[in-house]
């Protein structure tokens, strides 16, 4: 966090002036590390293991927060007679099909939850839900839980937590085996720094304290990283973390909009608002869409208002009840469409143009010589961007130019560079990693040909529409399918414009994204949209942020003028509210847990609640509020269904739905590991999503023959002088000179292991490619004891590639594209490798020495593609 | 110890103002690195990977006013958590053939002194530095002539002449910014208040009590450097709260302004000279009588 | 100016006449330091951002003068940041100002060895014609299985976690119009 | 222990253990003088050779000794001039040499010098002039007076000019520098009389030369005794190698010029050497002080024994009461 947040970190220091005792668990020492009380180096891709050693020394010790769990999570619920846990199947969990190598997942369900529902995920056939489970869904849930019942709830539970089908000892069976040993033998940490984590952890949760769990992209990029998050969920909620001050599990975004983009989402399955994406199988009209996507409780339960408002804000007058509100518009997904399947698409000569929005994939993107390779087949390019960057020049002195892989002159792609308008230079909100949206003014108008994207997308828009409406252009390039247009044609597309360059107004947009009641004036809360089209609203989270047309984005009273929560400064979605699920605050009577760690309480005279945030929760619901039997959506949470957005009201510590990989969290070895997996017969996450054949090599992992080519670990990360790819920080002098070179990080026994010099050069090898890098011998890097042999790790800045003022090979050259099932991310955090001394080879050596290593690990098309 | 404004021609005095860097909470971000250069102007210094653990800046110059230190070094545990110091971290020991004792990996933000005496300010024919109203040390860039005797008199190594441009440059203390109220660029960046500017009177109470909690928490590596009014340079303006010996850090251990010997330079200089004047007419008078 | 000024002006002057006889402080100050004002005074406005790096959302103050950015640092206002950028939101002003910019469209045709220029406009309006033929190039009614999907795979976007809400939303509002799926942004990666 | 710890600079290894020495990446802690050593070092010694000159000269001149009196007169304007050159070029900013007389700074040394120079260049110009053309002879002898009661300032305060500086080599050296570079001047004007002025008049010039180089040869010896540590420097590496050189010189001379004190050739031979030998010494001690800088060692080692020296007499002090 000091590392890549440090405005962030000086809340950490300010924590720890007062008292706090900060862990930093990291393969590597950083500067995180550096002001740490305790440092827990660890191998890459072992955190599951270590998490679940946690788990299980709360639940052993008693040391949960048992009042808290009992009335706020899924704790005491029963689950269904046919679940098999890991520890029954040696690894995996019921439902598993082998050959398609994917789960069904109705064995998971609560006990007597409606399996014979009408719609939903049950229903389908086993390929539909295959299709439907590629498509991501479980990112939909980026606001909230999933389904668990169709029916009306009618949940089973034990109380005392004493019911073998409960949650409770389902969890306690489950992670008996994360041991203290377990831990040691499998992420590298002695039993006694671990049972000091477990004493500092447990010491610091409960009604008087709490330990909060940051993480970043070290726990995402895995083949299960959705379930190290998960994981984390089960230790903070079982500990009673979630919903206090000083409690939960935050992400540590790494871009600007990060999280608006998810909010907002440029992601293939996702409509604004965490609204799926329509898929083929279950969205053919609204009702269907509906059905399968709404749950019965919560806030989810009003999904048809937030579509409506949705659809009728993107086409206006022309969507009605009578034709679905135009859900037909909306193209229908039929499994992964995420970046990785796009680059495979190009390769395939499916995918023929590319935008590439302020975005450097031949650097930034995993096995960054494939997405060369892919933008080489294009037909056309758009690049925008402040510098050229890789990914605009590939083509020119690319890597593959230089082996010979590919020719200039033999290069079909139409490359458009645009200069991109910079944050100065335009108007817009930011939503940060908290949920804030803050808005940023236009101090100048960009100069030369440089534009928003605000801009560009309008303008583009602008002349397709143009263009289609034009009955002479249609003529002239055969444009006979009038209905396919109709979707563009009829879109809301007319902003004001203002300024030299004719930038469309920002705030306007915002105001779209707001909504709109029937007579145009903005809406204040989601909860004020409606399912009958009278409502519109861009993305139903954000409903408020323009509320009685004012910018609240833009709201900026000075934090010294506030109290702590500085709720006037920016607005957080959902409707200002700072700490999500708040109402787990106070107990289940509607009092603080502990005056030292009170937020909200229910005030009986005024018959509130009442703190310093906005409730999560209606405020006027008060604490002993039992729904009636009948009641569907929000009026079905009682209250003390805490968790409003889930299906069941309550924290899930087990998931019996929303997941593809797993109702719980299993420890699975990374795609390409130099160790065998000792809690379990399998090794690794059996449904990852894997590449089709051909287009990648996967390397063999221990016990399989060739392991041994591949010995050491490496793990990609950021430096606090660079960002990203480098595409903001590797044209600047400033950031440059602070880290003008890439290299690799090895400890002083690998560098005599493998006679490396400091300063001097390495080679990495995977099967993928080799890079070269300067070698920083440090002790930093520690030499871990992993089942019983000494594990070295890499540490591997990324941010480097050919261009810019300082250079260096890009990391990702080395990464595959096996990803999480869930949500179709990359595992850079934990890969295999080989190191040797001096530098790379070039031209067409470079792609000798890589089929030599296959070679010598015997590597083909099957390879690492067992389940 | 006198005001330096004060002493300087300044009538009426503003409080002297300076920089508390407490590398206790540094966390090496380069923050201040940058952000002196964007608001000074100042030119890039060099593109060379050091080696030098993270630090590719290696030291302070004419284009470079903070440079941020990492030294990793084993040593004893700094504070436990729960105050305990001292007790060996459970992760210190696994390494065989590694030496004992916790790694630590120090960042201290270094910077122009500031001294109370200050010998670049002293020595400088030119008057090109001055010493201000806020008692900082600073170099007029419309009067430098490029002389270069500031440089080796700098008992911290911290001012340098720029290749080029022929001057001499260091840290101003944004005499700019702090004319009108505002604080230096670097200790406005800085996310963990590592770089605190204020009156020095006041830092130096708060450099106290901070050495003092630390030294109670078990941090019995924690000294003040340049804080005492006593010490060789009569004081910094800036100084810093160490967590290992100053010459880890690249500090000198006790430096002292070369112009407390001035007056006994300029006597054995003058006797050398009368010495040589006395020499010259002898050797006339002498050889006269031969 | 007459003499006496010029004399009142050499330091050595005020040095004898003067409280600062050793000529080490306030006799020495030069005109120009006399002037010295911080940039950031001299500004026609002041605007409210926040820092376009990662997802902290450390608030900035852009310091505008004759219609160009000279300075940009931390909004003490800001409850997250408190007025602190790191070292990459301290370099904003070098990110939005620095010669690293381009800012002309470039242009490479198919086969071609090196960059182009090209009007925006004409620019704009290739990409347009383009965007039709790939869109309907790679159009599908119905997928493989007959299934309804009113969709085009004919092309692709990736980006927009650096990018504003607005343009993401325009941007996916467009292209899902357009029935473009392979919509991405950096929260993939 | 990885390989950059611990690192020390170049050069020579100090005799102490490094053990328990502690530097940052073995970086110098001090920024070495930027100063070009034939610019500076040159004006050292030219300085030297101008001031010195002048004093001959006037008691030359006061004593009769009219080519002494005029050769030595010439060499101190020529010298100066060239010293000034020397110094102006050496100036990041030459076209503001003109500042050096911006202020009065009686703390630096430079400042001192700048005005010393400022009266005496020109009061060595007139009474070589004076003497040149015969014109204004007793200006020109006041000139030359006052030129010789400045001149061994100049001579002389170049040795406090780097002494006063943070160079460990320099600065614990202030006591005898001054000796040294008077010495040297003395040696070096000296020696230019030898060179220049027929044996007949030559007398003071030898006197003189001899006077200088026991008076520089003392000094030296003086600093590698006193010095310690820092002394290294004055012995080793590149000062240590051009100040053996002058040393050789100066010897080798002063045994010349004493031996054959009527002969022309030894004479003028002695001559040369006294002045190169002067002219290395600048250079020698210029050396040593930039290799002092260089090494942190040099820096820290001193300032930490010092310290706990002081910390070994504090202790008994604060002793009482715990």
């Amino acid at each position: 966090m000091a590392e890549c947040h440090p405005v962030g970190f000086q809340w950490v220091m300010e924590a720890k002036a007062r008292g706090a005792t900060v862990i930093h668990v990291d393969p590597r020492f950083t500067r995180t590390s550096a002001m740490a009380d305790l440092h827990v180096p660890l191998r890459a891709g072992s955190d599951i293991a270590f998490l679940g050693g946690l788990i299980r020394h709360v639940l052993e010790n008693e040391k949960y927060f048992r009042e808290y769990v009992l009335a706020y999570t899924n704790a005491a619920t029963i689950v269904s007679e046919e679940f098999r846990d890991t520890e029954d199947l040696d690894g995996v969990f019921s439902g598993l099909d082998p050959r398609r190598r994917a789960y069904d997942f109705s064995s998971w369900r609560y006990e007597d939850a409606e399996v014979s529902a009408p719609s939903g995920l049950q229903e389908m056939r086993p390929e539909e839900r295959d299709r439907v489970r590629g498509a991501a869904r479980g990112e939909k849930h980026g606001s909230g839980g999933a389904e668990v019942s169709a029916g009306p709830m009618r949940i089973r539970t034990d109380e005392t937590l004493r019911h073998p089908r409960c949650v409770f000892q389902i969890l306690r069976r489950h992670f008996a085996r994360y041991t203290p040993e377990t831990v040691e033998r499998i992420c590298g940490i002695p039993q006694e720094t671990f049972a000091k984590v477990c004493e500092l952890i447990t010491e610091n949760s409960g009604r008087e304290r709490t330990t909060a769990f940051v993480y970043s992209v070290g726990w995402t990029q895995h083949t299960v990283g959705v379930q190290y998050i998960r994981t984390a969920a089960i230790l903070q909620t079982l500990l009673g973390n979630i919903g206090r001050p000083g409690g939960g599990i935050l992400a540590l975004r790494g871009h600007a909009s990060i999280q608006g983009s998810t909010d907002i989402p440029t992601l293939f399955n996702l409509l604004p608002g965490y609204l799926p994406m329509p898929h083929a199988d279950r969205g053919r009209d609204l009702e269907e869409y509906l059905r399968a996507e709404t749950v019965r409780k919560g806030h989810w339960g009003n999904m048809r208002s937030y579509l409506v408002s949705l659809l009728k804000a993107w086409w206006g007058e022309a969507a009605n009840a009578d034709n679905d509100f135009c859900f037909d518009h909306l193209p229908r997904l039929t499994g992964d469409h995420g970046t990785y399947r796009t680059v495979l698409a190009q390769l395939d000569g499916v995918c023929k143009g590319y935008f590439l929005l302020g975005e450097n994939p031949a650097v930034g993107s995993a096995n960054a010589r494939l997405q060369r390779l892919g933008m080489a087949k294009l037909d056309w390019l758009v690049v925008r961007d402040f510098s050229l960057i890789e990914s605009a020049t590939w083509w020119k002195d690319g890597p593959e130019i230089e082996t010979g892989e590919l020719r200039t002159e033999d290069i079909g792609t139409e490359v458009f560079f645009l200069p991109a308008a910079a944050h100065t230079e335009k108007s817009g909100s930011f939503t940060n990693t908290q949920r804030l949206l803050q808005w940023h003014r236009q101090a100048v108008e960009p100069a030369g040909d440089a534009r928003s994207d605000l801009w560009f997308a309008f303008e583009l828009g602008r002349r397709i529409r143009a263009k289609l409406a034009d009955p002479a252009y249609r003529e002239r390039h055969g444009l006979d399918d009038v209905e396919m247009d109709r979707p563009v044609l009829e879109l809301t597309w007319d902003y004001p414009t203002e300024g030299r360059h004719g930038e469309p107004d920002a705030e306007a947009v915002l105001a779209e994204i707001n909504g709109r009641d029937a007579a145009g004036r903005p809406l204040s809360s989601y909860l004020e949209l409606r399912p009958d089209g009278s409502t519109s609203c861009g993305c139903w989270i954000y409903c408020g942020v323009y509320a009685d047309g004012v910018n609240q984005a833009d709201r900026r009273r000075p934090g010294s003028e506030q109290d702590w929560v500085a709720a006037e400064w920016g607005w957080a979605w959902p409707m200002n509210r700072r700490i999500l699920y708040n109402r787990a605050s106070a107990d289940p009577a509607g009092r603080p847990w502990s005056e030292r760690k009170a937020y909200l309480r229910w005030d009986e005279s005024r018959r509130r609640w009442v703190g310093p945030d906005v409730p999560d929760f209606d405020p006027a619901t008060p604490p002993d509020h039992e729904p009636p039997p009948d009641a569907t959506g929000p009026e079905a949470l009682s209250g003390t269904d805490a968790f409003i957005m889930q299906a069941d009201g309550k924290a899930w510590l087990y998931a019996p739905s929303g997941l593809v990989d797993g109702p719980l969290p299993a420890h699975y070895e990374p795609q390409e590991s130099p160790f065998a997996n000792p809690l379990y017969g399998q090794r690794r996450n059996p449904v990852r999503s894997l590449p089709p054949p051909g287009r990648e090599h996967f390397q063999p992992s221990d016990g399989e023959r060739g392991a041994q080519v591949f010995p050491y670990v490496a793990t990609t990360y950021r430096l606090t002088e660079h960002h990203t790819a480098g595409g903001m920080s590797r044209w600047l002098p400033r950031l440059s000179e602070l880290q003008p070179e890439f290299f690799c990080e090895v400890s002083p026994e690998l560098a005599r292991e493998r006679g490396l010099e400091h300063l001097g050069w390495a080679t990495v090898i995977t099967a993928r490619s080799a890079i070269e890098a300067r070698v920083l011998v440090t002790e930093r890097m520690k030499p871990l004891r992993v089942q019983g042999r000494w594990l070295h790790q890499i540490g591997l800045p990324y941010h480097w590639g050919p261009n810019g003022l300082t250079t260096g090979d890009a990391a990702n050259e080395l990464a595959h594209i096996a990803l999480d099932p869930n949500v179709h991310i990359q595992e850079v955090k934990a890969l295999a490798c080989d190191i040797r001394p001096g530098r790379r080879p070039r031209g067409r050596a470079l792609r000798e020495l890589v089929e030599e290593y296959r070679r010598r690990a015997g590597i083909d098309e099957q390879t690492g593609r067992q389940m | 110890m006198s005001d330096p404004a004060a002493d300087t021609g300044y009538a009426d005095p503003p409080p002297r103002m300076g920089f508390f860097t407490d590398t206790s909470v540094c966390i090496g971000c380069k923050a201040c690195e940058v952000a002196c250069k964007e608001w000074n102007a100042i030119p890039e210094d060099g593109m060379e990977l050091t080696g030098m653990s993270y630090d590719n800046t290696a030291g302070l110059g004419a284009s470079t006013w903070r440079h941020v230190a990492f030294v990793e070094r084993r040593g004893p545990v700094p504070a436990g958590p729960g105050g305990e110091g001292g007790e060996p971290s459970p992760q210190g020991a696994a390494t065989p053939g590694r030496e004992e004792g916790e790694l630590r990996w120090l960042m201290a933000s270094d910077v122009c002194k500031h001294c109370t005496h200050a010998a670049c300010l002293d020595v400088c024919p030119t008057g090109a530095l001055f010493r201000t109203e806020f008692g900082t040390v600073v170099v007029q860039e419309d009067v430098c002539n490029g002389c270069g005797y500031c440089i080796p008199a700098c008992p911290y190594g911290v001012i340098d002449q720029r290749r080029g441009d022929g001057r001499a440059w260091k840290c101003t203390l944004c005499y700019d910014r702090i004319s009108t109220g505002l604080e230096p660029a670097c200790a406005k960046a800085c996310p963990t208040e590592s770089i605190q500017y204020g009156p020095v009177e006041e830092l130096r109470e708060r450099a106290a009590s901070r050495l003092a909690a630390l030294q109670e928490a078990g941090v019995r590596q924690a000294r003040l450097y340049g804080a005492d009014p006593d010490d060789g340079v009569g004081g910094a303006g800036a100084f810093f709260l160490l967590l290992d010996e100053p010459e880890v850090y690249g500090l000198p251990p006790d430096p002292v302004v070369t112009t407390r010997d001035l007056p006994s330079m300029w006597r054995h200089a003058a006797v050398a000279a009368a010495g040589l004047l006395g020499a010259a007419v002898l050797a006339c008078l002498t050889g006269r009588r031969r | 100016m007459g003499w006496g000024d010029l004399l009142g002006r050499w330091p050595v002057w005020r040095q004898l006449t003067g409280a600062d006889r050793t000529g080490r402080g306030a006799a020495a100050r030069s005109a120009a330091t006399d002037r010295l004002r911080p940039r950031t005074a001299d500004a026609d406005r002041v605007v409210k951002s926040i820092c376009p790096y990662c997802a902290v959302g450390c608030g900035q103050n852009v310091y505008v003068r004759d219609g160009k950015v000279v300075q940009i640092e931390g909004d003490p206002d800001s409850p997250i940041s408190r007025g602190r950028l790191c070292p990459k939101g301290s370099a904003t002003l070098q990110l939005t100002t620095g010669p690293a910019r381009e800012t002309r469209v470039l242009y490479r045709r198919p086969h071609g060895t090196e960059w182009e220029r090209l009007d925006l406009d004409t620019a704009m309006d290739m990409i347009a014609d383009r965007v039709i033929k790939a869109r309907r190039d790679g159009w599908q009614w119905t997928d493989d299985e007959g299934r309804r999907v009113r969709r085009t795979l004919g092309f692709a976007s990736l980006g927009g976690a650096t990018l504003d809400n607005e343009e993401n939303y325009l941007i996916k509002k467009l292209f899902t119009a357009l029935g473009a799926i392979q919509i991405e942004n950096q929260a993939r990666i | 222990m990885s390989p950059r710890r611990r690192r020390e600079a170049g050069g020579e290894r100090p005799t102490v253990p490094a053990a328990e020495f502690a530097s940052y990446y073995g970086r110098p802690v001090l920024k070495p003088p930027v100063w070009r050593s034939l610019d500076i070092a040159g004006y050292f010694f030219l300085g030297g050779l101008a001031g010195a000159s002048s004093a001959l000269a006037a008691g030359a001149s006061w004593t009769g000794r009219p080519v002494l009196a005029r050769n030595a007169q010439v060499a101190a304007v020529g010298a100066v001039g060239l010293s000034t050159a020397a110094l102006v070029h050496d100036l990041g900013r030459p076209a503001r040499f003109g500042n050096m007389l911006r202020v009065a700074k009686p703390t630096s040394p430079m400042s001192v010098g700048s005005w010393l120079l400022a009266a005496y260049g020109p009061l060595a110009g007139a009474a070589a002039l004076s003497t040149l053309t015969g014109r204004l002879p007793r200006l020109g002898r006041a000139a030359g007076t006052a030129a010789a009661v400045l001149g061994p300032a100049v001579a002389a305060y170049t040795a406090v000019l780097i002494a006063d500086t943070a160079v460990p080599a320099w600065h614990e050296a202030h006591r005898e520098l001054p000796f040294l570079f008077a010495g040297s001047a003395a040696a070096a004007a000296g020696g230019l009389g030898l060179l220049t002025v027929p044996p007949a008049e030559s007398g003071p010039a030898r006197l003189l030369s001899l006077a200088g180089a026991a008076t520089e040869l003392t000094a030296a010896t003086l600093i590698r005794r006193r010095l310690g540590l820092v002394a290294r420097p004055y012995r080793a590496g590149r000062g240590g190698r051009l100040l053996r050189a002058a040393e050789g010189l100066t010897l080798a001379a002063t045994a010349a010029a004493a031996a054959a004190p009527r002969r022309r050739l030894p004479s003028a031979l002695a001559g040369v050497a006294l002045l190169t030998g002067s002219a290395l010494t600048r250079f020698g001690v210029f050396h040593a002080g930039v290799d002092s800088a260089r090494d942190p060692v040099y820096t820290v080692r001193p300032q930490r024994e010092r310290l706990r020296a002081r910390r070994r007499a504090e202790r008994p002090a604060s002793a009482p009461g715990g």
